[in-house]
């Protein structure tokens, strides 16, 4: 696989000239406009590693560090296409933001040199198939992230980083002491030379010690599940994502809480495999998932900012995601399905909240009103993809909602349907209460000026509704091949 | 009502008839516009003037704008309202005001004797706790070590101090008293031992002045050998501070060392001048020895040597965690307590407070050479001495300086004897414990009709008072032995 | 004797966790900490290793003694200074509280983790126990104390519990990935560090009460 | 056994003021002193024994006695650790409570002899005396239980004199909670400066503060006995085997003179942490003497 080793490495070379050009870069926005371009190249890459795939089945690279299936691809392909859309909406952010404060030039250039480096470890936590390799990466992104928090530094952003560095470090640190269990698990049987390795595991996943490795998925799950934000381990999430910057929000919610279940969904089969199919495992994930899911329809009514609204059905979506592992079969579909939904309209929603933030200067929902009339573009683009978070019909969001609830209907878990069916309209309920009042109450006179949208984002806008729209009414058959693959590696493991 | 307050020049006299005599009520209005302005109260005192009416005398500084003003208040039927009331820092000038003339301050919260000119000292009402668990610890004035005669009053539930009550007046000399209708041959030798250990600072203090006075300019070279002299002194005594801390919580290195070390310093002071406590350095005019090359050089090497002494054993305090536990949070005084109270000095520094006469109003060398003030902010124990120990390095930096760029010229020439009649002037120097104020009026014959004094100590033993509030009574030795005042400069 | 040099180790472990549990100074906690850091990296030179990787396991205890007990130690103690704490005011749980929770803690999980059914795969239960009786405890001194410095300090016991985890119970990662642990350790109490400062630069001091506005 | 007998309290009598001097020396050293005669101790003693005492009108016959009845119980106490091999005088089930209460009626002569001077001071000592000792005496109890366990005998002497060493580990854990108390119960540093002048500070020379003379003597002497006594038992417990190894009390001596020398005194406060932390050492190590890890060998 020589050409995929050239690629890669391209990759990586891309990167690190990235954030060596950064270095050199004196002008603000030729800064911000680098990462725009290794996101850009990045992703044009992941479709041809998908074409590589269909040839060829999964394979190893780099000895076998580093695995490329169905399931990491397309998580590769999910998370750059939000960073290239970041980074799209980062330039007429940051240049509203100049207009306000001045930043300096060293403000963006680690702006830009962090956004490399972080996007780069999530491609490592996502491609490694050593589980030692994704711990650190995991780790590495932690360390990264907290300084996006930051990066505009104020008391808040402040305490917002402190409280992310020290739940989110502890919660690697579990997956870390999960992570030695796995290995640990491993170490007895005769291959230890591949036993830290996802691959290697799930060859031999029928010989490892089942309390062991229940053990250990308690300590992996809760890990990183903290990283994913899931409740109980969720109480950082909030407080970053009211303090971060908006290009950094869907980075945030869609890729790095995605990468951490990413992870989770390596370990599932393993698991699974060598405590013989007994659900045990799926049982946390289930747990997990309805905790979110129950926090988020609690804390979600009585939020007055917009920020932490967002926060909330973050963690309400991840939940629904993680319930969906955990029913298994159709559900695991259903979640993967879910992933992407989830990511293309956090992407609208994040950015059409974020203008309007920045056009309010406040993130206070009772202070803000009128955004239909005032911002007609971007109003309507939250209204949509608030429409399209809460799980109305026609979109995407709705399909995948559907199809977990279906699946749990299979299985013949009432109760569970029941309490997802709660718990989602709870949600419905006062998010449209909390969006009908900001987009169509009568607000504070127009100023006169009118709405100004860039082209690029216009297209984001356009081109995220439509692909809600499209996915939700008909989803392309070899979408749905590539989708039922990826499943596939969560439900029966790595075959190579 | 605009110019009610006179600027007082600390190297000049003024006309005692330009320090503006008012009425009670404006006064007291006007003070109390002062004291809220930031004025700080250096000295308040009573004294006669001409027709032997009692005239009362306020000496008020304002640290930020380095201005010192007086002004004076007619006494009326030997009473007047007191300005405790408002303003904590009139407290014990009150009492001692009654003490001295029989001035009573209507309506002060606690007129007590002062030094009990009388005798019978420590007989008097002490402030009680009543309680059946409460008990009364009665320490002095005969202490266990070789210290001072004090008395203490405590108040104590089980090893707690509710309140404590300091009495003095065991060693009241009457050192005000004698220096009425001075100077006489032995003034400046009765300054020197006013209180012991800070000679160079009350002599300073006295001969600028008799130099104000008798309007002599004294030549930089006098100036640079008392600055050094100063701070030589402050060297000794924050080092033997530092080893009698030490000494206090069984640090036994530190305690030897800064002890022998102290030694040295007092012994440099020798080798300026013959005697270890500079006795008969600093005379009116000028200074008693010259510093010439040869000493120079023995006093730099031996600095040198001292300096580097002092640095190896002081820093073992700040790297042993049982000696920082010990005297990290014991007896704190917060800021807010020792700006009411007014405290001066290291012990207020150590509150955070930047106060410093060197710098606020600075007088002889330290107009030509500035030298840091030292703060730290917890108020505590290890603050003081970390006080202490900032500000041994830096007189040592400023006497190295010193000696580098000492100024050629005479060490010092004679005052003339006759004193400017009818006169007030005001001295202030930063002793090694903090601000001393002397402050003389001369009468038509140019004799000292009031000579003032007030030691550092005055502003601050109810400072230890407050520190050891809510302490353990077991703190109280280490905590004294922090602030280190003076009794005797208290008794006077 | 190799025996009772781990279970000596061990024990200093459980006892430096027992007295960062008791100490209310800054400067004691980095001190114990930094005792503890050195500890950790000699337990991988007492284990009954395969002899080819004992070149691997000399680098790591040295560069672990390096990381974990010097310069961790020295950047905690730089921003002490900067910050000016000294003291731990008002924990919300007592020392004495502490200590004894740390003690019940450490005892607990000597008991149960040796009942559980893979401890068989671990060189020394003792180790094993100790690991994950650190864990707690340094997550305990996360939770209980408001001072930002000792956080940092409960995170690196957590991390510590990780490590002397690893080395009890799978000791074959390769040298890379124990190298990146490292670094990853060390990048992270780095910017703790630098958040100290910011947050020490905004809030003027290092409890985190001041640190609960974004509460909700 | 007269035998025995004679030789421990020689032993006690002569050798315990040497400890003191070999404190000092070595305090001495460390602070850059000469310092103080090694015998300087013994002197004192003679000079004491001189003089005739003076007292307190207040006092009472309680206080005349008192430098006697604990001088005689401390000896007592003494005698009963055998100095080497097989020179136990006695033996019996639980014979340490006999050891320990001896030196806690010395305490309690001490203390009521304090309080019977009628002083704030030396109440306040008497106090303090009586509060940190209750929580000194259990973490005695269960490291001299611990060593009872590595021994497999029920009596203290006898583990004293003979027998095996057992594991090092729990006898490090036995030993350094004793040595702490040890510290704590003979007025050293960190728990008390036994040269301090500060009466408001002291704990156990604020109590014999009225004594003088002979009864000054007594007091003194009993508290170096003491001493002798405590760093004796630690001297056995390590290396019971051994003939001569009260000499290493000497030894002992010096790591006391070292640990004053580099340490500061704690607060008042505090000491009720320490002797909590050590008994917190001491309870780990009784814990582990039970435990199986241990291959005894």
């Amino acid at each position: 696989m020589t050409s995929i080793q050239f690629i890669s490495i391209i990759i990586v070379i891309v990167f690190f000239s990235g954030i060596l050009i950064s270095l050199f870069l004196r002008e603000q926005k030729s800064l911000i406009v680098v990462p725009l371009w290794s996101s850009a190249i990045t992703a044009m890459l992941s479709i041809f590693f998908a074409v590589e795939l269909n040839k060829s089945g999964p394979f190893l690279f780099f000895g076998n560090n580093f695995i490329v299936d169905q399931l990491s691809i397309y998580h590769v392909f999910l998370v750059n296409i939000v960073f290239l859309a970041a980074g799209i909406y980062m330039q007429d952010y940051f240049a509203k933001v100049e207009e306000k404060k001045g930043a300096s030039v060293f403000h963006y250039r680690r702006f830009s040199m962090l956004w490399q480096a972080f996007q780069l470890m999530l491609l490592v936590v996502i491609l490694s198939n050593n589980i030692g390799l994704t711990w650190v990466a995991m780790e590495a992104t932690t360390i990264l992230s907290a300084f996006l928090i930051i990066s505009e530094s104020n008391s808040l952003s402040l305490e917002a980083m402190w409280k992310y560095l020290l739940v989110c470090s502890v919660g690697i640190g579990l997956a870390f002491i999960g992570t030695i269990l796995v290995a640990a698990a491993g170490r007895e049987h005769e291959a230890a030379e591949h036993m830290n390795t996802f691959s290697g595991l799930y060859e031999h996943a029928s010989n490892l010690n089942p309390a062991l490795m229940l053990f250990a998925f308690i300590f992996i799950a809760v890990g990183y599940g903290t990283k994913a934000g899931l409740a109980p381990m969720h109480t950082w999430l909030p407080d970053a994502y009211s303090q971060a910057p908006t290009p950094v929000f869907p980075v945030f919610s869609g890729v790095m809480l995605n990468a951490a279940l990413f992870v989770i969904m390596r370990y599932l089969p393993i698991v699974e495999a060598s405590m013989g199919e007994s659900g045990d495992a799926r049982s946390i994930l289930l747990l997990l998932g309805f905790l979110s899911l129950l926090f988020a329809a609690v804390f979600i009514p009585i939020q007055h900012d917009l920020k932490r609204l967002l926060a909330y059905s973050s963690i309400e979506h991840i939940g629904i995601i993680t319930i969906g592992l955990g029913l298994g079969g159709l559900g695991t579909l259903a979640a993967l399905f879910h992933c992407m939904n989830n990511l293309i309209s956090k992407i609208l929603v994040f950015f059409s909240s974020g203008s309007i933030i920045q056009e309010y200067k406040t993130d206070d929902m009772r202070k803000i009103s009128g955004v239909m009339k005032r911002m007609p573009v971007w109003g309507s683009a939250f209204f949509v993809s608030v429409l399209v978070l809460i799980g109305v019909a026609p979109f995407s969001v709705f399909m995948s909602e559907f199809m977990i609830v279906r699946a749990a209907f299979r299985q013949g878990r009432y109760l569970l349907f029941g309490l997802f069916m709660l718990g989602t309209i709870a949600i419905f309920i006062s998010m449209l209460k909390y969006t009908l009042d900001m987009v169509f109450k009568p607000g504070l006179e127009d100023d006169g000026s009118p709405e100004k949208v860039r082209l690029s984002n216009m297209i984001i806008i356009i081109g995220s509704i439509a692909v809600l729209l499209t996915f939700g009414l008909w989803m392309p058959p070899q979408f749905l091949d590539f989708l039922e693959s990826a499943a596939a590696i969560i439900e029966t493991g790595i075959k190579i | 009502m605009k110019e009610s307050s006179l600027i007082i020049k600390y190297n000049k006299s003024n006309p005692t008839s330009k320090v503006p005599l008012l009425g009670e009520d404006v006064f007291r209005k006007k003070v109390l516009e002062m004291t809220r302005g930031g004025g700080r109260v250096n000295s308040f005192f009573s004294a006669e003037n001409d027709n032997e009416d009692l005239v009362l005398y306020l000496i008020i500084s304002y640290d930020a704008r380095g201005e010192t003003h007086a002004l004076s208040m007619k006494v009326e039927n030997k009473a007047f309202k007191s300005l405790t009331n408002e303003d904590t820092q009139f407290h014990l000038f009150e009492r001692e005001i009654y003490e001295q003339s029989g001035i009573r301050p209507l309506g002060h919260p606690w007129l007590k004797p002062v030094r009990f000119p009388g005798g019978n000292a420590g007989e008097m009402d002490f402030f009680k706790i009543e309680g059946r668990e409460i008990h009364e610890v009665a320490v002095g004035p005969i202490h266990a070590g070789i210290i001072e005669p004090g008395h203490f009053r405590f108040q104590c539930h089980g090893e707690t101090v509710y309140h404590l009550e300091t009495s003095h007046g065991y060693q009241h000399r009457g050192i005000e008293k004698k220096l009425t209708g001075g100077p006489y041959r032995d003034t400046v030798y009765k300054m020197g031992v006013i209180a012991g250990d800070s000679t160079v600072a009350h002599s300073t203090a006295y001969a600028q002045i008799m130099e104000a006075f008798t309007r002599t300019a004294i030549p930089a070279r006098a100036q640079a050998v008392r600055a050094i002299a100063l701070e030589l002194e402050r060297c000794a005594n924050h080092i033997g501070d530092i080893g009698a801390l030490s000494g206090d919580i069984g640090y036994l290195s530190t305690s030897a060392y800064c002890g022998r070390i102290r030694g040295d310093f007092l012994n440099m002071s020798a080798l300026l001048c013959g005697n270890r406590f500079s006795r008969g350095l600093v005379l009116p005019g000028g200074v008693g020895a010259d510093i010439d090359d040869d000493i120079r050089e023995q006093l730099a090497a031996r600095l040198e040597a001292g300096k580097k002494d002092f640095l190896s054993a002081a820093s073992l305090l700040w790297e042993t965690p049982s000696v920082l536990a010990r005297f990290d949070s014991t007896g704190i005084i917060s800021a807010e307590s020792a700006e009411r109270i007014k405290m001066v000095g290291p012990a207020a520094r150590a509150c955070g407070i930047e106060r410093d006469v060197r710098r606020d109003h600075p007088s002889g060398y330290y107009h030509l050479s500035y030298i840091p003030v030292s703060t730290s902010e917890m108020g505590d124990v290890s603050s003081r001495a970390y006080v202490r120990w900032l500000e041994v390095q830096e007189s040592i930096k400023f006497i190295e300086k010193l000696l580098a760029e000492l100024p050629v010229g005479d060490s010092g020439r004679e005052t003339g004897t006759n004193l400017k009649p009818d006169s007030i002037t005001v001295s202030l120097i930063e002793g090694w414990r903090g601000e001393l104020c002397h402050t003389a009026l001369t009468d038509g014959t140019g004799r000292f009709r009031r000579y003032k004094i007030v030691d550092p100590s005055f502003h601050n033993w109810l400072g230890l008072a407050l520190a050891m509030r809510g302490g353990q009574i077991s703190d109280f030795p280490v905590c004294n032995k922090s602030f280190n005042l003076s009794y005797c400069g208290f008794d006077l | 004797m190799q025996n009772n040099l781990l279970i000596l180790i061990s024990l200093l472990i459980i006892l430096s966790n027992i007295f960062l549990l008791g100490s209310s100074r800054t400067g004691a906690m980095i001190r114990g900490i930094a005792f503890q850091g050195v500890l950790l990296s000699l337990l991988p030179l007492f284990l009954p290793s395969e002899s080819v990787r004992i070149l691997d396991i000399i680098i790591l205890a040295v560069l672990s003694i390096a990381i974990k007990g010097v310069i961790i130690p020295h950047y905690l103690r730089k921003v002490t200074r900067n910050i000016r704490t000294k003291k731990e005011l008002h924990p919300y749980l007592g020392y004495s509280v502490s200590v004894i929770f740390g003690l019940l803690v450490s005892y607990g999980s000597f008991y149960f983790i040796g009942k559980l059914p893979f401890m068989y795969l671990s060189i020394s239960p003792f180790n094993t126990s100790a690991a994950f009786a650190s864990m707690i405890i340094g997550m305990f001194i996360i939770a209980t104390r408001r001072n930002i410095i000792a956080q940092i300090i409960g995170y690196l016991v957590f991390e510590n519990a990780g490590f002397i985890l690893g080395i009890s119970i799978a000791s074959s990662q390769p040298l890379f990935i124990e190298i990146g642990i490292l670094l990853d350790l060390l990048a992270g109490i780095v910017i703790m560090v630098v958040a100290v400062n910011h947050i020490h630069l905004y809030f003027d001091n290092v409890n985190t009460d001041s640190l609960e506005r974004l509460n909700k | 056994m007269i035998i025995n007998i004679i030789i421990s309290t020689a032993a006690a009598l002569v050798f315990s003021p040497l400890l003191i001097g070999i404190i000092n020396k070595t305090k001495a050293f460390f602070s850059g002193r000469r310092g103080s005669p090694f015998f300087q101790m013994y002197f004192d003693l003679y000079r004491l024994l001189k003089k005739d005492a003076v007292r307190s009108g207040t006092t009472t016959i309680v206080f005349i006695l008192a430098p006697v009845i604990v001088f005689c119980c401390t000896l007592a106490a003494a005698v009963l650790i055998p100095i080497s091999p097989g020179t136990g005088i006695i033996s019996f089930t639980g014979d340490f409570v006999l050891l320990f209460y001896l030196l806690g009626l010395a305490r309690f002569f001490l203390i009521i002899s304090a309080l019977d001077t009628g002083s704030s001071f030396e109440g306040m000592g008497a106090s303090r005396e009586a509060f940190f000792s209750a929580m000194a005496e259990p973490v005695v109890f269960i490291s001299i239980l611990t060593i009872l366990r590595l021994n497999g005998t029920t009596s203290f002497t006898d583990a004293l004199g003979g027998g095996g060493a057992g594991n090092w580990i729990i006898i490090s854990l036995a030993t350094v909670p004793f040595f702490i108390v040890m510290l704590a119960e003979n007025a050293r540093i960190p728990f008390d400066d036994p040269n301090t002048h500060l009466e408001l500070t002291m704990i156990h020379e604020v109590m014999i503060l009225d004594n003088s003379g002979r009864g000054l003597a007594l007091m003194e002497w009993a508290a170096s006995i003491k001493l002798w006594l405590f760093s004796l038992i630690i001297v056995r417990i390590i290396l019971p085997g051994s003939v001569l190894s009260f000499l290493l009390t000497f030894v002992i001596a010096v790591i006391i003179g070292i640990v004053e020398s580099v340490i500061a005194r704690t607060t008042l406060l505090k000491i009720p942490q320490l002797l909590f932390s050590a008994g917190i050492i001491a309870f780990l190590g009784f814990f582990l003497s039970f435990s199986k890890i241990f291959v005894w060998s």
